[in-house]
């Protein structure tokens, strides 16, 4: 369940580095909201689709990708509609429109690891002020590697308890698994100092 | 009476047990093989906690793919890492867990608790939280919580790597001692002296099917 | 920040992100779906305390911004930020901190019922306003008319909040980590920076 | 040279190493005990990973309680559960992490991994994620994310026992031809054969301190 939402390509909007994509995301999500002419918006959602063939997305993983927002869209429009004018309406979604799919656009064309190496390095000023750029780098690749041993280990102490006769119980689940995972965190946290974590 | 019929198991597309036929009906039958043979993965078919992913296992008849229930209830299981057995913050209260879970009375599940504490060695321990205790005396605490149960079946998975001599000891006499029929997975190949039966697991096959020293041979022949 | 602190967090990211493996219920009108994700910021406040809480769902967030499909029904990626959910899932971080910060203040006086309360106040009222104002600003709707369309997730909420009240009460008595514990207060010596 | 002097640890008011005087110097030692009598609190007292309630442990002259960097990079540690050993997603990514702690040059870093790899038969593995190896397999990951780092002592706490008999082997040997000094926890009787001292702890003391049969002798003796 873990594989990235990105799609290999290469392409010019695949090459521009993550951080500029970023920055230009929150550009045009400023830009959208000080916009008030929908033939402006219209414009723009226009040359944000283009974008998706200039990164040769294939049409179908990019209609997947924004599905989940589509509906907000379509409801947002109804609602917006009936409680002011159909004109404002049509504005709301249009920015809406063109957020959500320069965001979808960003993350289809950038590799989560290269977009996790820029955060990092984003952070590295903050050196300073006591962010430990390795200490935060460890809590990413942690945190990815957690993910399935906390599924894991659910799925084990699952097992444990059927074999002992109880078959469905939530929280009598969730007790043991939370204080087993603590656990495995306090052994994992000496096995990283014991590598000479930190130098 | 265990009985796997060609039993195929994979994860995703990759075959660790490949099309077994056995019948388990011996008082002792060991399992043996090399790391990653798929020797937790057989012992886990038989209690159900895994199903075929083709072929049926049955426990006296009852398949385990549709009456997985029965068949745990029929079936302890001691597994290889006794951390993930602990579902409980102490280690009485842990103890009494399968028993609260069959609902058997209160001064019923004291008196097996005390019981099987006492057989283990576990009394001292009793009051101390779970999670904070040695390998193993959480080994001897994971294998309490499951024999306090009185399984018809005990499949155990390498329960004896992380105790001392006279705990291994006591495992061992209190194995063969059980009425029950025992599995025992394990790489303590001395521990299988008088074991009636034992598999070789290798290459997602039974290499070997005979009593201990036979079977030892070959599974030194085939790993070597 | 010692290297065990640093394990919890990403622990508590990891357990929001497996959280995702229940299906959401798409029954919201606004695109919000019923989760049972939420639950993450709540343990994590509870368990972890404030700094520790609030920046294992930062790290969460962090994840799902890099593309990661870790949020309910396998999506991801920065198109939710800019969805109605944005608001709700930047919430995440604000009331795991919100939770952590009470449960260190409320830390022996605590019951289960003050622990149900702190964690309703964090999980439901003020996430609920965190993540009507989002929808308010992106929507042009009235900030009531956005807090109304909450409705849905009452209930399920309510019972995350009694979940996440349970285990917390659970880990306090057999594995507290925002009291520190012998061990841990031994380990600080050596891995203190 | 490993040196304690006069070391207690408590849990909390439980004391389990009761003022210990004693100095590792030697190339193999083994130390062997009862089930929580102390043995990985031990392991753990000699880099630093807990310190001493009272008295102190130094590490060639440095105090595990001020120097702890310096002395776990001199002293590595391979743990009794290799579960929670692994830290990286992949097999040569937890290889590596040890030596990334390290600064080193990824050239070097790189062929470092390979040389390990290869020596503990996990080039097959290397892209597998680590958390799906079988038990075996992630025991000797474990080993070689420590040993890649060359540290000059390591501390084992029971690292043979989920390993079938050649990885068993295979460790063994690979621990005789270190050059480092070798601490190591242990049940397993035979593997301190060609052991040069064996400490026996028993009820927070040192029981024994002998050539290792002898030690053996004693520490049957005491937890019979
Ligand atoms: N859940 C899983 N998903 C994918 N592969 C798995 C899973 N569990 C085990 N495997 C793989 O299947 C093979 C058999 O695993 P199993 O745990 O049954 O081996 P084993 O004989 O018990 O080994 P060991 O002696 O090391 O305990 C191994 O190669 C292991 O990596
Ligand atoms: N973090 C802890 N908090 C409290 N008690 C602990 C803790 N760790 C260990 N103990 C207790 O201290 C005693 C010694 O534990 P230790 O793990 O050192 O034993 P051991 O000799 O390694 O045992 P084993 O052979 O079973 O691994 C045990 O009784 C154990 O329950
Ligand atoms: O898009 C997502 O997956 C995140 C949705 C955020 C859901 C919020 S959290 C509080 C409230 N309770 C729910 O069950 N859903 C919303
Ligand atoms: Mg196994
Ligand atoms: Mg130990």
């Amino acid at each position: 369940m873990t594989a990235p939402l990105y799609v290999d390509r290469d392409s010019v909007v695949h090459r521009i580095p993550p951080g500029y994509k970023v920055l230009s995301l929150v550009v045009v999500g400023t830009v959208v909201f000080l916009i008030r002419d929908w033939r402006i918006l219209t414009g723009i959602l226009v040359v944000v689709a283009a974008l998706y063939l200039l990164a040769r997305i294939p049409w179908r993983t990019a209609v997947r990708s924004i599905r989940p927002g589509l509906f907000m869209l379509v409801f947002f429009f109804v609602v917006a509609g009936l409680l002011t004018d159909w004109l404002s309406a049509t504005l709301v979604v249009l920015r809406l429109a063109a957020l959500l799919l320069v965001a979808t656009a960003v993350t289809l064309t950038t590799r989560t690891s290269a977009m996790i190496e820029s955060l990092e390095r984003a952070l590295y000023p903050l050196r300073r002020v006591g962010v430990n750029p390795e200490k935060v780098s460890l809590a990413f690749s942690l945190a990815l590697r957690f993910v399935p041993v906390v599924a894991r280990i659910t799925l084990e102490v699952r097992e444990a308890q059927r074999v002992r006769g109880m078959d469905r119980n939530l929280i009598a689940v969730a007790l043991p698994v939370v204080i087993r995972t603590l656990r495995m965190a306090d052994d994992i946290a000496d096995a990283v100092d014991a590598r000479s974590f930190g130098g | 009476m265990i009985a796997l019929e060609h039993v195929t198991l994979a994860y995703g597309d990759r075959v660790v047990l490949d099309d077994l036929t056995v019948t388990l009906a011996e008082k002792r039958v060991g399992v043996i093989g090399a790391n990653g043979s798929g020797k937790s993965t057989f012992a886990r078919l038989l209690n159900g906690l895994l199903l075929p992913t083709e072929g049926t296992v049955t426990v006296d008849g009852l398949d385990t793919r549709r009456s997985g229930r029965e068949v745990r209830r029929k079936v302890g299981f001691v597994f290889q890492n006794p951390d993930n057995q602990i579902v409980q913050p102490t280690v009485e209260e842990d103890v009494a867990f399968g028993l609260k879970n069959l609902r058997l009375p209160k001064a019923e599940i004291a008196a097996k608790v005390d019981e099987v504490l006492r057989r283990y060695s576990l009394e001292k321990l009793r009051t101390r939280q779970a999670h904070l205790l040695s390998g193993g005396e959480k080994q001897l605490l994971a294998l309490a919580g499951v024999l306090v149960m009185r399984p018809q079946y005990v499949v155990l998975d390498e329960p004896t790597t992380l105790l001392d001599w006279p705990n291994r000891r006591k495992l061992m006499d209190a194995l063969t001692a059980l009425e029950e029929t025992v599995v025992l997975v394990t790489h303590d190949l001395e521990t299988l002296a008088e074991f009636e039966r034992v598999l070789v697991i290798h290459e997602g096959r039974i290499a070997a099917d005979a009593p201990p020293s036979e079977a030892i041979d070959a599974y030194l022949k085939a790993v070597s | 920040m010692r290297t065990r602190d640093i394990v919890y967090v990403a622990l508590f990211a990891a357990i929001t992100a497996a959280l995702a493996l229940f299906p959401p219920l798409p029954l919201s009108l606004t695109g919000v779906p019923i989760t049972a994700q939420s639950l993450g910021p709540m343990l994590a406040g509870s368990i972890l305390g404030w700094k520790r809480g609030a920046l294992s769902q930062l790290l969460f967030l962090a994840l799902v911004a890099a593309g990661l499909p870790l949020l309910a029904g396998g999506t991801g990626g920065l198109g939710r930020f800019a969805s109605a959910s944005g608001g709700y899932i930047i919430g995440w971080a604000i009331i795991a901190g919100l939770i952590g910060w009470l449960f260190e203040r409320l830390w022996h006086h605590l019951n289960l019922a003050v622990a149900i309360l702190i964690i309703a106040f964090g999980g439901i009222v003020v996430l609920y306003a965190i993540g009507s104002a989002w929808v308010a600003v992106v929507v042009h709707l009235g900030y009531f008319q956005a807090v109304a369309t909450n409705g849905p997730f009452l209930i399920g909420d309510a019972c995350k909040v009694v979940i996440a009240a349970l285990i917390a009460m659970g880990v306090k008595r057999a594995y507290p980590v925002i009291e520190p514990r012998p061990r841990a207060r031994q380990d600080k010596a050596s891995t203190a920076e």
